[in-house]
């Protein structure tokens, strides 16, 4: 891996300058076509029909925005008699009709002092009215109807437009580098101390021939870091079936179990040692963080191993793992993307991924120049953020110390 | 089959879901492949617990040193298990007055809330042995955390109010600023991290988990 | 160290460095035992982020409907399990409408244990505020399973996730639940987590996607990271472990068991601090003498 | 003695159990160690039955069933039985000849998770932190919000420059993720710090546990 840098891998970022500023200008849409409230134009006057409590007023209706339709929301102004007195409003009731003035049917009943109510049963693309009646032991009073509105079935949910933009973006990037890694040699990427410390790790297991006990975290399958570190154990086993170093992997997920078991034999067999593996190298212990935690720690006391793996997503136990192992004069590798236990492992561990360096793991082991490629397309997502950053501020302090009236980039997203 | 139906399903599954966050009459498969996901550990955990009692069986049936142990683990989950499944009730086996609940209540709880608290003691070795003025990062890491460790208790109150005051004062300003900053770049690296990782395992570029280098 | 060039024997300062941990867990014990057989009051000031929750519960009218999610287990009940009583006190007294339900599976349980202490309270003091009904002023929707599935459907339609109570009545037919379809309908909502799913799973499925209003109860260890969420305004205000439940009771002007088990916390915090100073200048005598 | 009193006695030993591990292993602990491992096994497999298996898929099938015998209708919860297609051939791993069948279930989670959090995390942790930033750098008249601003914006800023992995950290570029990792070793530090109240709270809780639920010394 060597650093390149020329005029023309500058020129090659000029698209993605374009991207930047076309991306600029696309996220305003949304805020400009919104949903819009339909407010009934003389809700102000009320007609009363019982004197006793007050009606409630400001009847406005919406159509749910972005779902798949089918529900329409009622609010209203509370009755200036609900929360007490002799008139004090029991009950709302909820009417509505597809005439404006006739036809009305109650759909349902809301609690004093509530001021919304969703029809979960309005058709799409009916037109409706509704009404709102209070309810007092005194008697009832009716709000004037609504202004129509009709539910309806929503294809793109334009409150998501930019982030959409931003994923194609931030993909095409990725994209667009794994793409030009398989043709380009000697891409570079920096050193990352704690995956440089691998081999060394792995070694010494084997030279002390003692184990190296991988813990792929705590949680299943759903979560991309639990991915990220069966990827990473995927090249850790590849290691030491090559050192032939003792390698063992418990487990507190079934599914993590099987999966680490099709990576663990698949990576043996890529190293030319089939025979090594056996099944028993990976195994369940229980689905419980704590008492998994109380297992790990007895089996790091017993087995005094050389090397111990913290990959993926960890919660409490995290220090609990971390100073045991320590305890026992492991050399300890942890990463995790788990803001809240990165400084345990900070603090306790040899060496700590920090977040984005855990997703980074398998490509950087791997060295393959596609994955490796994909770090690139990170860093332009990175650029992209600090643009946006960079350009939010200036606009946003120039507008306060000159009193401009620049955009707030903020407000685009 | 074996190697291309895997590669082809993860695309298919991914872009789906990615789609449905944005057109939302996707949601409905949306919801559904998140409860077969529920239905399939559902199954998965039976390989699990399989496991397990294979481990500790083999340990009792080979006489391996601290056999009884695994006589332990087997008869603690046969135990539970078999409470929890037949004689509490059914879906509300959890409810106060049930075994399980008694179960869960006296044996479950205290290790698992006993375990949990070992972590006072963790935090107090790991906190003396990595808190060491031993270059700037480390001071920077130290500092923060004493100031963090006074300024959140009382403690400053024993000296005088002015104290006290000053320490939760700055206290609180690290966690609103410059702990703030921290945190958030690397949420954001996570984020394209995250992104990234995903989009290798759409495009079948990492398929470890397949069995394909 | 150096122990071939070093021959002296082991000074003071030597011993501290490599000292046994077990002498630190040793000092940590007695630091939290013995408080607690002292009985003190300690002041402490509101932090504003603890405001924030008070604030966002206190300004709701009354028959506001929050909905309160138990994303905990018995592990964490020293730090959230006072939250929870408070949150309810507060809500009651202000007659608020709570909705319960939780995402662990455990956490319902932990709503029912809470309600059951708060209910006795207002039997025996409060004469002035009615015990609340289930059904009309709380109902308690119990677990389901799907993490942050669930805070995702309830967003669409709360019978998505919870076709019924967890008695297994209908939504429909329950007083409180009419009129009730997604988070429209709710005035806030409060979160008491120690994890996952919890606070963070909340403001990323609730808040970002259907903009509602969210105040959280935290552990300790979960509380900063959910500061920046706060700075954005994506969380009204957060209580961290048992010192914003202290601070929550003192705003709320009810100390109860958070209080008092502060004096324990603050002599092991001293504890801790003591050791950090003592082995910062061991290791400033070591590397002294080293140099000369 | 009644059955709590038994329960606290059992909840107390078992605590000390565990608690005799920081002493060093020993077989009071290995006892506690098993049981636990056992009991939170069996724990989470009545859960999962319960809470998972029945309510997500066998009730949906029995809802189809329903419908099939009294109206003679084939409704749409039936597809659920594609859920336990994959969940089967999960379960098929047990025969060695066909158990290759699971990696079909497991690119289906794999491709689910990925899809579903390549999304979230770009919304969540991505944008709304961006968001959170952009903040203006000069307040009026508020010196204290104004030096916040700036230290959040430097912060992130270098923050995030520390984690560009194709550029050397040489030069500027090297000096500015220097002060990156000084922010984020402030990060771990305060958080570190401000957890230790919560660590010290859950034993507070246990000790008060032993002191008044089993020993009874504080009322």
């Amino acid at each position: 891996m060597k650093s390149r840098s020329n005029s023309k891998e500058k020129l090659k970022f000029l698209p993605f300058f374009l991207l930047v500023t076309v991306f600029f200008f696309l996220p305003g849409i949304p805020s400009m076509i919104g949903a819009e409230d339909i407010t009934n134009p003389d809700a102000e006057s009320t007609k009363v029909i019982q004197t006793t409590p007050a009606p409630p007023i400001n009847v406005t209706v919406k159509d749910i925005p972005n779902d798949k339709g089918g529900a329409v929301t009622i609010s209203w102004e509370k009755s200036t008699d609900d929360g007490g007195g002799a008139k004090n409003v029991a009950k709302y009731e909820i009417f509505r009709s597809t005439q404006r003035d006739a036809g009305y049917e109650v759909i349902g009943n809301t609690v004093a002092g509530a001021t919304s109510f969703s029809d979960n049963a309005a058709k799409n693309k009916v037109s409706y009215f509704y009404k709102i009646r209070a309810i007092s032991p005194a008697g009832v009073a009716e709000s004037l109807p609504s202004a129509s509105v009709f539910a309806k079935r929503q294809w793109f949910n334009l409150s998501r437009l930019t982030l959409f933009i931003l994923s194609l973006v931030i993909g095409f990037a990725i994209f667009y580098f794994i793409e030009r890694a398989k043709s380009e040699k000697g891409l570079f990427i920096r050193k990352i101390a704690g995956l440089e410390a691998v081999d060394d790790a792995v070694g010494r297991a084997t030279e002390m021939g003692r184990k190296i006990i991988y813990i792929p975290g705590i949680m299943d399958m759903d979560s991309m870091q639990t991915i990220a570190s069966v990827t990473i154990l995927g090249r850790v086993a590849k290691l030491a079936a090559q050192y032939e170093a003792k390698l063992e992997v418990p487990v507190c997920r079934s599914l993590v179990m099987v999966t680490c078991r099709e990576v663990v034999k698949e990576a043996y067999l890529n190293a030319g040692r089939p025979d090594a593996y056996n099944d028993n190298m990976v195994y369940y212990l229980t689905d419980d963080q704590f008492a998994y935690a109380a297992a790990l720690d007895g089996l790091f006391l017993r087995e005094r191993p050389a090397t111990v793996f913290l990959m993926g997503q960890f919660y409490a136990e995290s220090l609990i793992l971390a100073e045991t192992a320590n305890s026992v004069g492991a050399i300890q590798i942890a990463g995790t993307a788990m803001p809240t236990q990165l400084p345990f492992f900070v603090a306790a561990c040899d060496y700590t991924l920090i977040g984005e360096e855990l997703f980074a793991a398998s490509a950087y082991l791997s060295k393959d120049p596609k994955l490796l490629g994909s770090l690139k397309g990170q860093d332009v997502g990175k650029f992209i953020f600090l643009l946006v950053i960079i350009i939010g501020v200036v606009f946003l302090t120039l507008n306060s110390v000159l009193g401009l009236n620049l955009p707030n980039l903020g407000r685009w997203f | 089959m074996r190697r291309e139906v895997p590669l082809i399903l993860t695309a298919i599954v991914g872009i789906t879901m990615i789609i449905a966050h944005f057109i939302p009459p996707f949601n409905i498969l949306k919801n559904l492949f998140e409860d077969w996901f529920f239905i399939i550990a559902a199954f998965a955990i039976y390989l699990g617990i399989l496991n397990l009692i294979r481990v500790n069986a083999d340990k009792l049936y080979k006489k391996q040193h601290d056999w009884p142990f695994g006589l332990v683990v087997i008869l603690g989950f046969l135990l539970i298990t078999i409470i929890g499944l037949f004689f509490s009730g059914g879906r509300s086996f959890q409810d106060p007055g049930t075994p399980f609940y008694y179960l869960y209540m006296h044996l479950y709880y205290p290790l698992s809330a006993t375990m949990f608290a070992l972590l006072a003691f963790f935090v107090a070795s790991a906190s003396y042995r990595a808190f060491r003025a031993r270059n700037i990062e480390a001071t920077m890491l130290l500092l923060a955390a004493f100031i963090l460790m006074v300024g959140r208790v009382p403690i400053g109150y024993w000296f005088s109010d002015w104290l006290g005051d000053a320490l939760g004062k700055s206290a609180d300003w690290i966690m609103d600023f410059p702990q703030t900053a921290g945190q958030r770049a690397i949420m954001i690296g996570i984020a394209l991290g995250v992104v990234s990782s995903a989009l290798r395992v759409i495009l079948g570029l990492e398929r470890t988990y397949t069995g394909g280098e | 160290m150096d122990e071939i060039t070093n021959q002296e024997k082991k000074t003071f300062w030597e011993n501290l460095l490599s000292i046994d941990r077990r002498i630190i867990f040793l000092f940590i014990i007695i630091a939290v035992s013995v408080p607690l057989f002292f009985k003190t009051s300690l002041e402490i000031p509101v932090s504003p982020v603890v405001q924030g929750v008070y604030n966002a519960i206190e300004n709701l009218p009354a028959g506001s409907k929050v909905l309160i999610s138990f994303d905990y287990d018995p592990g964490s009940m020293p730090e959230l399990q006072p939250m929870a009583e408070s949150f309810f006190r507060h809500c009651f007294r202000n007659n608020l409408k709570v909705i319960i339900m939780g995402l662990w599976p455990q956490g319902p349980i932990q709503a029912n244990m809470a309600l059951d202490k708060v209910f006795k309270e207002l039997k025996e003091e409060e004469k002035t505020v009615k015990i609340p009904q289930y059904g009309i002023d709380y109902v308690n929707l119990g677990f389901t399973a799907g993490n942050e599935v669930v805070i995702d459907r309830m967003g669409h339609d709360f019978q998505e996730s919870y076709p019924a109570d967890a008695k297994g009545t209908p939504l429909s037919e329950i007083p409180l639940m009419q009129g009730v379809r997604n988070y429209d309908n709710v005035d806030l909502i409060l979160n008491l987590s120690a994890g996952y799913p919890g606070t963070q799973e909340w403001v990323q499925y609730a808040v970002d996607v259907f903009h509602v209003k969210l105040a959280a109860g935290n552990t300790a260890v979960q509380a900063p990271s959910m500061y920046p969420y706060v700075q954005t305004g994506q969380l009204t205000g957060v209580l961290g472990g048992m010192k914003g439940g202290a601070e929550y009771e003192l705003a709320l002007k009810r100390p109860a068991k958070a209080v008092s088990y502060m004096f324990s916390q603050a002599v092991a915090h001293g504890v801790i601090c003591l050791f950090i100073i003592l082995g910062n200048i061991a290791f400033f005598t070591m590397r002294k003498k080293k140099t000369s | 003695m009644s059955g709590e009193v038994i329960g606290v006695w059992i909840g107390a030993i078992l605590t000390l159990g565990i608690f005799s591990f920081l002493y060093k292993d020993n077989p009071f602990y290995k006892f506690s160690e098993a049981l636990f491992v056992g009991i939170s096994a069996g724990y989470w497999f009545v859960v999962t039955f319960w809470q998972y298996f029945i309510p997500k898929f066998w009730d949906n099938l029995a809802l189809s069933f329903n419908e099939l015998v009294t109206k003679g209708r084939i409704d749409y919860h039936w597809i659920y039985l594609i859920g336990g297609f994959f969940g089967v051939l999960m379960i098929l791993r047990l025969v060695p000849k066909i158990g290759w069948l699971s990696r079909w279930s497991l690119a289906f989670i794999v491709g689910t998770t990925a899809g579903l959090q390549f999304t979230r995390y770009l919304e969540s942790n991505g944008i709304r932190q961006v968001v959170g930033t952009i903040q203006p750098l000069v307040v009026g008249g508020n010196l204290g919000t104004t030096i916040g601003n700036l230290i959040i914006v430097v912060g992130t800023f270098t923050g995030l420059i520390y984690f560009f992995f194709s550029k050397e950290h040489k030069g500027a570029f090297g000096g500015a993720a220097r002060v990156g990792v000084w922010f984020l070793m402030i990060n771990f530090g305060a958080m570190f710090g401000y957890t230790v109240m919560s660590r010290m709270s859950l034993l507070i809780g246990r000790m008060d546990y032993l002191f008044t639920d089993w020993l009874k010394l504080i009322k």
